[in-house]
């Protein structure tokens, strides 16, 4: 147990002595420089283990013999030593990671960062306003000196900017402390008493607190602050973003007792308009560091604005909200500064040389994930807390400009994350040198991290350890990853199985239902992946944390639990869709709009009322009645990841850039989640009807995205996009099902779900094997490949009989298990459509099979062989499937007809195979026999009748009496329905593409357009923050 | 010329900022509570005759040692920032005038430099005023001369021995656990004589120095551009 | 001493005006340098009471009376650390401008924006 | 046993449904021939042609999906025919119609058109990608005003069930659909026309621009049987017809008449109007079908 004021004595007695010791050799000093640090950190480390741990009580250190308010006293508390404990421990690794500038540099430049140090800590301790300004003096003053540790023009000049827009604010700060002291003749905190300012002392306050707010770095007062991040080097950035920051954060925090609410309410504005701005800004940032700059400043409003927001919660919650949003931005923003001098890049558009180095990749991307607020980092969970708390407090605009923030930053960083996996090498080349200091301080960062966030699972949340198996799935196979990728295959296969045996049982029948899709689903999708050869790193465990967090779904018994399954299950599909080759783009649309998904469910989760049983959610939400602001906010997020119209545009991109075995997950499981999800909200639905029939325009949006869908796919010539868009028509026609919510339509929607995964299954991994053989995904390159791959080819066949719906297969099931359902519900029209939407469905099913397996044979693939033998079994099993449901309709139209019985009256009667609506009948099984029937016996009667039949060759035929030329001139397929396209005319613009498009364009231009008031011009910094002061004052109005 | 107005708008909203503190500003008629407590506490417990220095030196003496840190910072910063050139300028000769009366000026400067500081309980001085007295000594030897060298060496001694002094002097109080920097670890002496008020004299000496030979080595540095 | 205090608020306008009108680099400083100078008289003119002396209790003072009979030691106290406070970071300024001006031979602050947005 | 006597009675429908259609087929020709002012063919020429391909010599398969194409048209048209009960009230002539409902027709009508553009497709011939784009564009277009018109008559009689709409039409010639809810009749019957695939919408088999269409790979047994079949297909298309929007035929003879005048629309516009370009015919069913389509259903629902 060492008095904390060692730390102050200690770091100034070695500052002042460093120069001395330094005549004798720069070893010695560094010793002794790093000694200090260390030292502070183990004194602070100390402390924080007997707060936390041991319960010890705050410490006060009085100094001069005299206790406060006489002398200046220091305070050690739990907020204090967490504060600190970060802040030293950054301070240490930063200095670590600058060694080798250290070694090189001036003894000043070891003395300014030690005080630096010093000053922080005093900062945080200090009870005395004045002290206060003395130790943010010298953090500042070692600052700006600092600021130059890599001297060039660019440094010099931030620099320079920085002292001046420092110096004005401290002069306020200044003047603040000496009226506070002429007002209340105290300049100790504890001894000031906020009653004592009357109507114009308030003004004390202000301009105390306002410096304070400018030191964080305000929009729009804070245009220095980019300056100096952007060109300041990278150690003392991170020192400056993370250390000097959360000191001053905690000044702010130590002034807010005396500050007024509706001072402090508008700084919580402030706060959230800067976080707002800075991510706004952010998207047009090219320059890596600038970046982070932006990001950094919007980081400090949201923690102004959470300190100011939670300060009447409970100590736990404002640890989760605060601490978390405090050591998430502290952590990132340092490792990712760090990853910025070690990269040496300063256009994120070179960043993709980050791919040759695997770990620091890893490294970037776990800091990236940590600061966009993706779990289980803190960030995931404080925002969680945080928006759950201001939805209560009905605080909707400060919610919305948090998540409208968090969007913009979530496409900047991941842009730059997508660059760094799959940009270009730049041409120009040195490679990522390796120095150890500047690797060690960063992995040390990610692993404290990462720790962080095990104890906030563990002691904030009481989760078991099913939550978490996404999450260990990605760490074990992590470090089984140099294993092949076969045995990774078949051990995932396994790890699914089990995991699946110990889903099992399920509390109801729907769970089950789902539970089937999403594991044995993707068991059996799994077999296709075997194929791969090397090592395949990292795709195993991306791929179980997808399939457990699917799971996890199925079984989460509360709002968070299941938010927390859907993050996991975003990111890792993110991370599946992003490995495909140009996936740079698709796999950026996704997780931006699943982010905007996302962001609306946790509002509405926030909104939902408590649950009141301990069953799964699916179970306990129908005793909820979710108002209906939450029903449409978890619908539009649960339609985003289905692929709705308007939101659709993700998704062609995403499985058409994705791998093409990672495809068949994508549309046949994951597209099935967002179903998963509708059914969930129609459950809370139907037994709480709200006035606004929300699900009648959900039925509209299904029915309208199945025939866009339909169009779109069929004017696509990539076999993938093709696909993609059928599967987002299908999702169309599910999502219309639930939206009837009669018994009918539900089980249409269930035995469609369950039709999609296994046609689409089949089909994308048909695919997959058409493409491993071919090389390509246009299909006019292909033709002629039925003789080629006849398996294949019947697999696509089956699989496009069962999408059209044409008996005798369980397509047909479907069709008629939703024409009846939407009859007998009375949307006649939305009928219409969907025979429309069907109908157009078979030109793009015809264009799929015709221009890849018939047609001519090009003569590259004159020896292309049939798909391998593992894009072989997953396409038998679903084919067997298919038709065991074909023809034994019950076998699966009986148990879901007792699912949907829990929830509606059965309207179906079920008499062998012969199942009767009220409107009409079908029997699938003699369908089958009849279809078999008519079709063999004129099959016998032909190949009786015509035995005389040669078969030629494919290029024998008759073509205007001539013989062709090519296969490529005599196949037709491209822009097969051109005709078509140009009767649709104005109807076939791409106008929601075109939407989106054009709001990503006018957020740039925001962007674009509000950065230009960082002219770069110092003095206009200045006039900022004049200004700044002055409206806030006139805001405040005393 | 929109900044123009925009400064302007500035100005007169600063202005209307301030206005408040100006117009309802009343004198107190006593002392406050904190103020009458070092009053009394000066003579009572310190043995101080300057109650200021007491303040300063004891009292918020985490302050002062700050303050003298900021000085010491704002050295190192500047020799970082201004690495010396030993290029040889051509500077104009000092006159004859300056470079005589500096030559017996200069011992005297630095001694009234260390009466102030050594004297900063009893009267209105300290090491602060002190120090930059005896700075002002050397810079007119640096104005006599242009080609005077000071021994950094010396100066670095100096600045760094005081400074470390001055926060051993801090720690023995703790040491003692009466309180960092508390001045009553010797001898109070008798009131309102040199040797009085505990350590503040020896403080206040370290500081002279300190500040001292940091503003001389500042306008060294300075110098050097 | 109403009069101080008024000079004072007048000085820190007055720097803050030259800070953000002088384009020329030791201007700004110097802008800076007065504001500063205004914020320090603006101190002690807080300190002030009226007819009384200085805090220091040498002979001229009664001194158990001295309650009744000094200024307010406290601003006095403060306003040092301040002044050299001040000092320093006048001081740093000056230094980055002669580098500035070192590496571009430009005192005008308009010459060195060449980061923004 | 019993399955044996429907089998017996599906084969006896059929043989008369095929013979019928050939008839009519060979009727139509001569009525077109003599519109244009020519003598024409006689009324059994279809029959002729039926046997004099099967006749050829030379046959030649492209491959297997080739070879089944023509098999998937014949059993699509013979899957719709025999889930169409026919005549109503006759057991002969019920055929296989209880295994499903008027989804289940219509749906199986596309079975055989995708067989056989897949089976024309391997022909690998040019023209044939080109009739079958064709036709599938045209045919998911008419198939909206129809399939409006059929959810009109769904929502009337309140079934799906062909023998129930039938039977809800008896009594009266006014209870005919066409009567009831003659929007729905008339969108019908536009479909209908391209159904038929008569001009002006005879894009897929257009003669001059693509000779034939997806069937100009076809030869000898292959065309036969899809000869056969246009006749078998055609009955089965006029017969659904009947039954949803003209009151059913109670009898073999009143089937013939009605089918007769239902197809003699066709043929009189056929001959009226020369033939559309392809985005003209989308365009058209779009538009004009599609709004009485929506009336119909409106008319049903409010009037």
């Amino acid at each position: 147990m060492v008095n904390p004021i060692y730390i102050i004595i200690l770091s100034l007695a070695a500052g002042f002595l460093l120069s001395i010791f330094d005549k004798s050799g720069r070893k010695l000093s560094l010793i002794v420089f790093y000694s200090v640090l260390t030292f502070n950190v183990f004194v602070i480390a100390d402390w924080f283990y007997r707060f936390t741990v041991l319960g010890v009580s705050t410490l006060t250190i009085n100094t001069a013999g005299f206790s406060a308010p006489l002398s200046i006293n220091l305070q050690l508390g739990i907020q204090e030593a967490f504060v600190l404990l970060f802040a030293n421990l950054t301070g240490l690794l930063a200095a670590i990671y600058l060694i080798k500038k250290f070694k090189e540099s001036n003894i000043s430049s070891l003395v300014l960062y030690l005080i630096l140090i010093m000053g922080v800590n005093g900062l945080v301790m200090t009870r005395d306003l004045f002290n206060m300004f003395v130790f943010l003096e010298i953090l500042s003053i070692s600052t700006f000196a600092l600021t130059i540790l890599t001297k060039n023009k660019k440094s010099l000049s931030a620099g320079f900017k920085y002292m001046i827009a420092g110096g004005v604010a401290s002069t306020f700060f200044l003047l603040g402390v000496v009226f506070v002291y002429y007002f209340t003749g105290n300049l100790n905190l504890d001894f000031i008493n906020p009653s004592d300012f009357t109507n114009y002392g308030l003004i004390a306050i202000f301009l105390l607190s306002i410096a304070v707010f400018i030191e964080l770095k305000p929009f729009p007062a804070n245009g220095w602050a980019l300056d100096v991040y952007e060109s300041v080097n990278s150690g003392i950035t991170s020192v400056i973003a993370v250390v000097n920051s959360a000191a001053i954060i905690f000044v702010f925090y130590k002034i807010m007792p005396l500050l007024p609410q509706n001072l402090l309410n508008i700084f919580g504005i402030a706060g959230v308009v800067t976080f707002f701005f800075s991510n706004l800004m952010g998207l047009k940032q090219t320059n890596a560091k600038r970046l982070l700059g932006y990001s950094s400043i919007g980081q400090m409003g949201l923690l102004v604005a959470s300190i100011i927001y939670t300060i009447h919660s409970p100590n736990k919650l404002i640890y989760l909200i605060v601490g978390g949003f405090f050591t998430n931005h502290l952590i990132a923003k340092a490792g990712l500064f760090w990853i910025t001098g070690i990269v040496k890049k300063e256009k994120i558009k070179d960043w993709g040389i980050l791919k040759e180095n695997k770990f620091l990749l890893i490294l970037f991307g776990l800091l990236l994930f940590a600061l966009s607020g993706i779990p289980p980092f803190p960030g995931f969970w404080a925002k969680w807390e945080f928006i759950k708390l201001l939805v209560h407090g009905k605080m909707f605009f400060v919610v919305g400009g948090i998540l409208l923030g968090s969007l913009f930053e979530i496409v900047f960083l991941f842009r730059w994350f997508t660059i760094a996996v799959k940009g270009e090498v730049p041409s120009e080349n040195p490679k990522i040198s390796f120095e150890f200091s500047k690797y060690f301080s960063t992995t040390i960062f990610v692993g404290i991290t990462l720790t962080i966030s095990v104890v906030i699972m563990k002691y904030f949340y009481d989760f078991n350890w099913f939550q978490f198996l996404p999450l260990i799935a990605v760490v074990v196979l992590y470090f089984l990853d140099f294993i092949p990728s076969k045995i990774k295959g078949f051990l995932s296969l396994i790890a699914v199985g089990i995991y699946g045996y110990f889903l099992y049982p399920f509390e109801s029948n729907l769970q089950l239902f789902f539970g089937i899709i999403f594991i044995v689903g993707s068991a059996i999708n799994i077999i296709a992946t075997l194929n791969r050869k090397n090592i395949n790193k990292g795709f195993y465990g991306f791929l179980l944390m997808m399939i457990f967090s699917f799971g996890n779904l199925l079984i989460a018994k509360s709002y968070l639990e299941f938010f927390l399954a859907w993050e996991f299950m975003t990111i890792s599909s993110f991370v599946l869709i992003l490995r495909g080759k140009k996936a740079q783009k698709a796999s950026l649309l996704y997780i931006i709009f699943s982010t905007a998904g996302a962001y609306l469910m946790m509002i509405g989760f926030s909104l939902a009322p408590n649950l009141t049983s301990n069953s799964a959610l699916i179970i306990a939400i129908s005793n909820i009645n979710l108002p209906i602001l939450v029903t449409v906010l978890l619908a539009i997020g649960f339609m985003i990841k289905s692929g709705s119209l308007g939101v659709h545009i993700w998704l062609p991109e995403a499985h058409a850039e994705a791998e093409s075995d990672v495809s068949p997950f994508i549309s046949a499981i994951l597209l099935k989640a967002g179903v998963f999800g509708l059914f969930m909200v129609g459950i809370s639905y139907i037994n709480h009807v709200p006035a606004f029939d929300m699900f009648y325009w959900i039925g509209w949006i299904g029915v309208l995205t199945a025939i866009v869908g339909a169009f779109l796919a069929s004017f696509q010539e990539d076999a993938k996009r093709l696909l993609a868009y059928s599967s987002m028509s299908q999702v169309g026609y599910i999502v219309a099902s639930i939206a009837i919510l009669s018994h009918l339509g539900w089980l249409s929607a269930l035995y469609l779900s369950f039709n999609h995964m296994m046609f689409k299954s089949a089909l994308f991994i048909a695919i997959a094997g058409v493409y491993y053989r071919t090389h390509t995904r246009t299909m006019y390159e292909m033709g002629g490949l039925i003789k080629k791959m006849p398996l294949s080819f019947i697999s696509v066949l089956i699989g496009i009989i069962a999408v059209s719906g044409v008996p005798p297969l369980s397509g047909f099931g479907a069709k008629w298990l939703i024409y009846s359902s939407f009859i007998e519900r009375g949307w006649y029209l939305q009928a219409g459509v969907l025979f429309f939407a069907s109908a157009v469905s078979f030109l793009y099913l015809y264009r799929l099979i015709h221009t890849i397996f018939l047609g001519q044979l090009k003569y590259e693939h004159q020896n292309v062989k049939e798909a391998p033998i593992w894009f072989l079994i997953p396409q038998v099993i679903f084919m067997v499937g298919i038709m065991a449901i074909s023809m034994y309709p019950n076998l699966i139209i009986q148990p879901l007809n007792s699912i949907v019985g829990n929830y509606f009256n059965s309207s179906i009667i079920v008499d062998g195979y012969n199942i009767t609506s009220s409107l009409g009948n079908w029997n699938g099984n003699m369908i089958m026999f009849v279809t078999m029937g008519i079709f063999v016996v004129p099959l016998i009667i032909l190949v009786l009748l015509n035995g005389r039949t040669q078969t030629v060759k494919q290029f024998n035929i008759v073509y205007a009496a001539e013989r062709p030329e090519s296969p490529q001139t005599t196949h037709i397929a491209y822009n097969m329905f051109a005709h078509y396209r140009k009767a649709l005319g104005g109807w076939g613009k791409p106008r929601i593409w075109n939407f989106w498009h054009e709001t990503n364009e006018w957020a740039h231009s925001l962007s674009g357009l509000f950065r230009q008031i960082y002219t770069g011009n110092g003095q206009t910094y200045i006039l900022h923050i004049i200004l700044y002061i002055v409206v806030i004052y006139f805001i405040m109005g005393v | 010329m929109i900044k123009k107005i925009l400064i302007i708008f500035a100005m007169l909203g600063l202005f209307i900022v301030f206005l408040p503190l100006i117009t309802n500003f009343e004198f107190s008629q006593n002392l406050s509570e904190l103020a009458s407590k070092y009053v009394r506490g000066s003579v009572d417990e310190l043995n101080s005759q300057n109650v200021v220095t007491s303040v300063i030196v004891t009292y918020r003496g985490l302050d002062t040692l700050g303050e003298v840190t900021v000085l010491f910072l704002a050295t190192a910063g500047i020799g970082f920032l201004l690495k010396k050139k030993n290029k040889k300028s051509k500077k104009r000769v000092a006159s004859e005038i300056l470079q005589t009366a500096s030559s017996f000026l200069v011992a005297l400067i630095v001694l009234l430099g260390v009466y102030i500081f050594t004297h900063g309980h009893l009267t209105p001085g300290g090491g602060f005023q002190g120090g930059v007295i005896i700075a002002t000594a050397f810079l007119l030897l640096l104005l006599s001369d242009v080609n005077m060298k000071f021994n950094h060496t010396i100066l670095q001694v100096v600045e760094s021995f005081s400074g470390a002094f001055y926060v051993v002097i801090g720690i023995i109080g703790l040491v003692l656990t009466v309180g960092f920097l508390n001045s009553k670890i010797i001898p109070l002496g008798e009131y309102g004589t040199l040797f009085s008020a505990g350590t503040i004299p020896i403080i206040y000496s370290l500081i002279g120095l300190k500040v001292g030979s940091e503003l001389t080595n500042i306008l060294d540095t300075m110098r050097g551009e | 001493m109403i009069v101080a205090l008024i000079l004072g608020f007048a000085l820190l306008l007055i720097g803050i005006y030259g800070m953000l009108s002088q384009k020329n680099l030791i201007k700004i400083v110097i802008g800076f340098s007065i504001a500063d100078t205004g914020t320090h008289i603006i101190i002690v003119s807080i300190g002030y009471l009226r007819n009384r002396t200085a805090p220091i209790l040498n002979s001229a003072v009664d001194i158990s009376k001295a309650v009744q009979q000094v200024v307010d030691p406290i601003p006095s106290a403060l306003v040092l650390t301040a002044i050299v406070i001040g000092l320093a970071v006048t001081a740093l300024m000056l230094s980055f401008v002669v580098e500035l001006y070192k590496k571009r031979q430009s005192l005008s602050i308009d010459d060195y924006q060449e980061l923004k947005w | 046993m019993d399955i044996m006597i429907k089998i017996l009675y599906a084969v006896i429908s059929v043989i008369v449904a095929t013979v019928y259609g050939l008839t009519l087929g060979g009727v139509v020709q001569k009525i077109y021939a003599r519109v244009h002012g020519r003598f024409g063919p006689p009324v059994w020429q279809p029959f002729i042609d039926i046997i004099k391909t099967h006749g050829k010599r030379v046959s030649i398969s492209h491959g297997i999906m080739f070879y089944l194409g023509p098999v998937f048209r014949f059993a699509g048209g013979l899957g719709t025919y025999l889930f169409i009960p026919v005549i109503y009230g006759s057991v002969v002539f019920a055929n296989f119609s209880m295994a499903g409902d008027l989804l289940l027709v219509m749906y199986f009508i596309f079975f055989g058109q995708l067989g056989m553009a897949l089976g024309a497709g391997e022909g690998g011939h040019p023209y044939s990608p080109l009739g079958i784009a064709r036709g599938l564009s045209q045919m998911s277009t008419f198939e909206l005003p129809f399939s409006l018109a059929v959810i009109a008559v769904a929502i009337q009689y309140d079934s799906l069930n062909i023998t129930t709409i039938v039977a809800a039409q008896q009594g009266s010639i006014l209870n005919w659909t066409l009567f009831t809810n003659p929007f729905a009749v008339i969108a019908a019957m536009i479909s209908l026309l391209g159904m038929n695939m008569h001009s002006p919408f005879s894009l897929v088999l257009a003669p001059q621009e693509i000779p034939i269409g997806p069937p100009v790979e076809m030869n000898s047994s292959f065309l036969a049987i899809l000869q056969t079949n246009r006749g078998l297909f055609t009955a089965a298309k006029l017969v659904l017809f009947m039954n949803l929007f003209f009151g059913g035929a109670t009898n073999l003879l009143i089937m013939i008449v009605k089918t007769f005048f239902i197809y003699l629309v066709s043929v009189i516009v056929g001959a009226a109007f020369p033939r559309f370009r392809p985005e003209q015919s989308f365009r058209f069913f779009l538009k004009w079908p599609t709004i009485i389509g929506i009336i119909s259903i409106i008319f049903i629902v409010y009037f």
